[in-house]
């Protein structure tokens, strides 16, 4: 590549809205509009459905088979209002998990984004599942927040839980994944009592980038019994980013 | 217990955090932990008796307990008796009309508790959260000055889904030319590693390095990772940490007072500013510490406000409520969000921070560019001190939006708001006052100098 | 027939009209006419379209035609294509961008159409109406000059509900000491009778001439009872009337252009004013066609948009869009109370009107005070003429709030507006500059000179 | 009463909000609370319901009877947004309304404020039924606005009909009555063919007054056949009111 000498050539860069040219201080008719039709999408998005059966479907390619649960959220409105209605399992489905303790189990909650589950969960648990060679259910989890993985951890008396979920929708980015760890879950557990990996989806943290970070943390986790802010991300760095610790001659 | 009665019915609640919620405007986040008020009628009784309650009040009465509480005590084993000393016989209603018809607040900081504020807060309409935070003048410095009167600063916020350091020099410069970046150059990190909040430290410094820009810069992870990168000898500039109002919110954030302690005194021994060592970054934001069930029954506005109690005892650079950015379970609309945007920056003015505001929202929330708008252009009225600068207004990783560079050069516009002098000097030099125009990239700016080629 | 396809799915509008219609922002009225976008998706794709449609394209397509309709012959009749020519290749899309490039945009107002204002503000953000309206210099004058910049009038409305002198005398004197005013001293009489309108006509005249106020007073009587106290030697200053943007609506409102025409006739020979002889007062408002079922299927803003061409057509002092006072009919909630008001705004001054905004809500919409501190301060940094000034906001005659005395001052304070010159030098002499302090009356405004003893 | 010095002494010519103080350029904290207390209870008074057997009892007491009619708002939300359907008559009560040829009809209409036709209407009836000598029905409507007046006349056959309604509550005024007279009423009326008397209550027009003027241009209307802007309120002014067009020596 070379040098860049105008404005509109740092847009190689990044996906971010760069060099939109100006009017004045405003934004340029056509970047604003355009703005506005994401954002009409992005909030469709957030209403998006989980498609549970296709989702067993590709699981069942690589031979997982997922139960699925529901959040005490009647529906998408209540959802968005009731955080605390989507951590925990609605009363039916706590009971159709039977306690077995197991060593780790695998939540896969719709959040905020169906299609980033849709599009990327399947994959990702085909590559984490065999490694961790795991011995809990993989549940698949509708108008679920983070915290329903405590839950679910608790009534199945899971060492850990590692939850899958949908991000809220941004502008460019209406697939992103999340994983959260937490080491013996329970409905109590905070924030800063797990793990995160965010932005995982093709343009931010690809799937299998983000399944190599979370078997690493994962197998501290166990190791160390422990998440959360005392346990750090140091999964060795990938060969192009590590280098990038300095700019380089300019 | 107290009470008010309205046209011949008599509201009665039973204790001070009760009366502080009923008092407050609607939101949903009261609404979620089931203390708002249940009536228009019920919230303006709960004003009137709130009016008619003595300052004093708030120094016997805690909303949360002092024994189990840091926060509570900090705010109480800190309060000032003589700056409280004028104001110690009024009530919150007689409070507010002193604010109003005073020109200077500032030496009554250290004799106001976040309840006080918080409280004034809620019997002020937007036009008086504007009128008295426009007269509370607040500067900090580190690499420049901010808050001077006549200005408004902007955090440039290059995120990028990776951290790839191409992507985040690009909307670098982007922000750059477009005159962003006086209050700090702050990425959040994708992932929190500390190999790779170090690299960003890096390449960070580097730049602001390179081109001589008068600012700071900080990589948002969590403290603890920056603690470990600072034993790394990585540049830090400034120290980050989102932080909370009750002692449960920072545990559940993962930090606690020592720690913040521990970052102050690494961040003074550095000295790494040139113009002034305020090195302490914070973000705060209504509704976290209901989301972690650790608000005590309080309402999310007076948790907000006594966040920054915690801010001020580290005399930072910046404080930032990332007001719309949690979503609508706690600020559901445009409407909620205005208004707490100005309540929080108002209370953080009162209380003596340099207190900006990310006039944001998620895509889940019922808001869009026109509430951003209007909350930017009063809090340009109100004389905030920083707000965010994010390419086209689309953080492409916190998946959220936020103001943009142009939005920041509109509000300067409008409002005849400068950036920070020692910047503006900068960005004088560099031939970009006003922001660049199109096409082509001065010389002085050249891409190759953020490692772009 | 226009299209636009978006992300897949072909958007079509039948005609101009329906385009203009489905890009709009949401608003009640618009729903009620049955011609609101059906979904944020279908309103995008048509401002994507009306962006790419060329402005040539209203001077040849009317929304109302023209054969039936005389606001449309005013319109197209009146089209100045000299002062259009700059633009005349321009789609709206990039006339938005050249309203937002420029310094002066009135240069163009002879060749641009209601139409053609209301089609670029739907493709507006706040942010952009105001930075537009900023720009917008619109100057008048009777007996002081009104609309220079840095400068921001007050209607002092003192209504009462039996138009009773002591009454208004007693209003108008309390909005005198809080500094309102400068723009005219209009009364809404209670009743619409001949005599009852001489009556206060004569007060307030009185008024004026004791206490030397350069200033203007107006009755809002129905404009056909202005012209009979005229034929009984009234003092009129300003003729005041309703206006609407269709023939049809200024047929229900009981006006017509000859009416509006012999009523400048007289204001020009009556020749009353001092520093100018501006002499019609016009209030409009969204909504008010569709209520008179004489809407034509055009969306209420850009038929209010109409409205302005009449108004223009008479060399008005003053015009004033009574924004949120009609009802959620037509303006839901606050949040469209604050886009119209400067959509409305940015219309008219674009037009070249001395646009003022009654910033106002009624007890039936969602609306309240914080909406409109908010309205009033982001008018304030638009730029806007005038507000209205009517005793703590309550209007006990007309049954809705607007903004009080105290509202212009903050606004004023806030951001460094002065009342027009005339007035403010006056204000200086009687001792009011900035407004009274409470108490005692200044003797010079002695109430005995109101009649009030 | 002596001239007044001091601001607050403007008080007593007034019910307006005048000599409010300031702190600044705010508003004091009393009369700002007092403000919002009235805001409360004016959107309250929007949404009270007219007590329609307690009307037609006070109106037996004159020996006036009235039928009630519902526009076709089916409730109170509806009327808010929907001024198109308050303007018509519900279907089943257009049948119950018999076209019998009369010179003058009643309408009394809920409008924006039941408690103001449930303090006014009747006694305003009282006085101006009888001196009209009306052949016409008293029609009580709910969920009306001003042009059901025509939909009821159209339906009656009436020569003119006279609307009494609630208009919209102000913060210092939720019970203000106003009055409006079609001549030859019909759907399409438009308001530039009504007159209108307007804040009927004790602090503004008092109902004796309202009903001399009603009479007034009712009387008019019939003589002239003619009802809106060409008919102009020319009811000679009472004393106090008439002496009024100068403001007497200083
Ligand atoms: C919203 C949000 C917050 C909110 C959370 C409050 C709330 N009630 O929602 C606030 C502002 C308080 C916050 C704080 C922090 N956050 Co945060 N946050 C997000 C964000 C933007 C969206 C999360 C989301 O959509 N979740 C999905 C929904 C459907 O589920 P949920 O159950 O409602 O979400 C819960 C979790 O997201 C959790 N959470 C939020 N942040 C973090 C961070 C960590 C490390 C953990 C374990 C959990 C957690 O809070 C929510 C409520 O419990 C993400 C970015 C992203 N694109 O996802 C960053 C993100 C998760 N946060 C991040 C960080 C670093 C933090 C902080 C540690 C920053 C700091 N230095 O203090 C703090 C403290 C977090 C903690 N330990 O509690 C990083 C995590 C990086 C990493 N890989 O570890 C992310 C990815 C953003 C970033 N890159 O900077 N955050
Ligand atoms: C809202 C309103 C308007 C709105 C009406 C639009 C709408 N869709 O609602 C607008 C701003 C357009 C308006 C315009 C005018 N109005 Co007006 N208006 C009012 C107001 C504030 C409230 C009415 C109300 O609540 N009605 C009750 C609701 C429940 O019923 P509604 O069916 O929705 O209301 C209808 C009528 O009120 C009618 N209407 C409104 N104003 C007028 C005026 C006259 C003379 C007539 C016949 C009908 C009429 O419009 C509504 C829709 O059809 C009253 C003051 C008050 N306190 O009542 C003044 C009031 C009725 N209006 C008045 C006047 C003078 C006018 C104008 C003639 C002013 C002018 N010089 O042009 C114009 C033209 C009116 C016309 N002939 O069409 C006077 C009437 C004085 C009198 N005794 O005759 C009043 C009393 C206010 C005042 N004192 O100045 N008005």
């Amino acid at each position: 590549m070379t040098a860049p000498t105008l404005w509109r050539d740092l847009r190689q860069y990044t996906p971010a809205r760069v060099a939109l040219g100006r009017v004045g201080a405003g934004l340029p008719t056509a970047a604003h509009l355009a703005f506005q039709a994401d954002h009409a999408a992005a909030r469709d998005a957030v209403h998006a459905a989980l498609d549970i059966a296709q989702l067993q479907t590709a699981l069942s390619e690589t031979k997982l088979t997922a139960t699925a649960v529901r959040s005490a959220c009647p529906d998408r409105p209540t959802y968005l209002r009731r955080p605390d209605l989507g951590r925990r399992l609605r009363e039916e489905d706590r009971e159709t998990l039977q306690p077995a303790p197991c060593k780790i189990a695998f939540v896969v909650c719709d959040g905020l984004s169906a299609l980033a589950v849709q599009r990327h969960a399947a994959g990702l648990l085909a590559l984490i599942v065999p490694a961790l060679e795991p011995d809990g259910p993989i549940v698949i989890a509708t108008q679920a927040r983070v915290a329903l993985g405590d839950d679910v951890g608790e009534a199945l008396h899971a060492s850990a839980v590692i939850v899958l979920i949908g991000e809220r929708p941004g502008l460019s980015t209406p697939d992103s994944l999340g994983a959260y760890l937490t080491w013996a879950p329970h409905v109590g557990r905070t924030d800063a009592d797990r793990n995160c990996l965010s932005n995982i989806r093709p343009e931010g943290m690809p799937v299998a980038e983000a399944a190599r970070k979370l078997i690493w943390l994962a197998t501290e986790m166990r190791a160390r019994k422990l998440s959360g802010v005392g346990l750090k991300d140091e999964a060795p760095m990938l060969a192009a980013t590590a280098n990038s610790t300095s700019l380089g001659a300019p | 217990m107290y009470a008010h009665t309205l046209q011949g019915t008599r509201h009665t609640f039973p204790d001070l955090r009760t009366l502080l919620a009923r008092a407050t405007p609607a939101r949903s986040g009261d609404q979620l932990a089931g203390i708002a008020a249940e009536s228009a009628t019920q919230r303006v009784a709960a004003q009137l008796a709130l009016a008619d309650l003595p300052l004093q009040t708030f120094l016997t009465e805690t909303v949360v307990p002092y024994e189990t509480d840091d926060v509570t005590r900090l705010i109480i084993d800190m309060h000032d008796p003589t700056a409280f000393a004028p104001i110690a016989c009024m009530t919150v209603g007689a409070f507010r009309d002193h604010l109003l018809a005073i020109d200077d607040p500032a030496p009554l900081r250290s004799g106001l508790t976040p309840e006080m504020v918080a409280a004034v807060s809620k019997i002020c309409r937007l036009q008086d959260l504007i009128a008295i935070a426009a007269k509370c003048k607040v500067t900090t410095a580190f690499r420049d000055t901010i808050g001077l009167p006549g200005r408004m600063s902007v955090r440039l916020q290059p995120n990028h889904p990776t951290d790839d350091p191409h992507g985040v020099a690009a909307s670098t410069l982007d922000g750059l030319l477009l005159g962003a970046g006086d209050a700090v150059i702050g990425v959040n990190p994708a992932t929190d590693s500390v190999q790779g909040t170090t690299s960003l430290l890096h390449m960070l410094s580097e730049i602001v390095e390179r081109y001589a820009i008068p600012t700071q810069t900080c990589v948002l992870a969590h403290l603890t990772t920056t603690m470990r990168c600072l034993e790394n000898g990585a540049p830090i500039d400034l120290f980050f940490q989102s932080i909370g109002g009750t002692q449960a919110t920072n545990e559940s954030f993962g930090v606690s007072m020592n720690l913040l302690k521990e970052a102050h005194d690494a961040a003074r021994s550095l000295n790494r500013g040139t113009v002034g060592q305020n090195a302490m970054y914070f973000e705060t934001g209504q509704g976290s510490a209901l989301s972690a069930n650790a608000h005590h029954g309080v309402d999310q506005q007076t948790i907000e406000a006594r966040a920054y109690a915690v801010a001020r005892a580290f005399s930072p650079l910046l404080v930032n409520s990332v007001v719309g950015f949690i979503g609508p379970e706690y600020l559901y609309d445009g409407k909620q969000i205005i208004r707490a945007g100005l309540e929080d920056h108002f209370c953080g003015k009162l209380l003596g921070l340099p207190m900006g505001v990310d006039v944001c929202y998620t895509n889940h929330a019922e808001a869009d560019q026109d509430d951003m708008d209007t909350l930017l252009t009063l809090l340009g009225a109100a004389g905030v001190t920083f707000v965010m600068g994010v390419p086209g207004a689309d953080d492409i990783m916190l998946s959220y939006q936020s103001t943009s560079f142009h939005d920041s050069l509109y509000v300067r516009e409008t409002l005849g708001l400068k950036p920070a002098p020692e910047f503006e000097d900068w960005l004088g030099k560099m031939g970009l006052s006003g922001g660049a125009t199109p096409d082509r990239i001065p010389a002085k700016l050249a891409p190759a100098l953020a490692g772009l080629a």
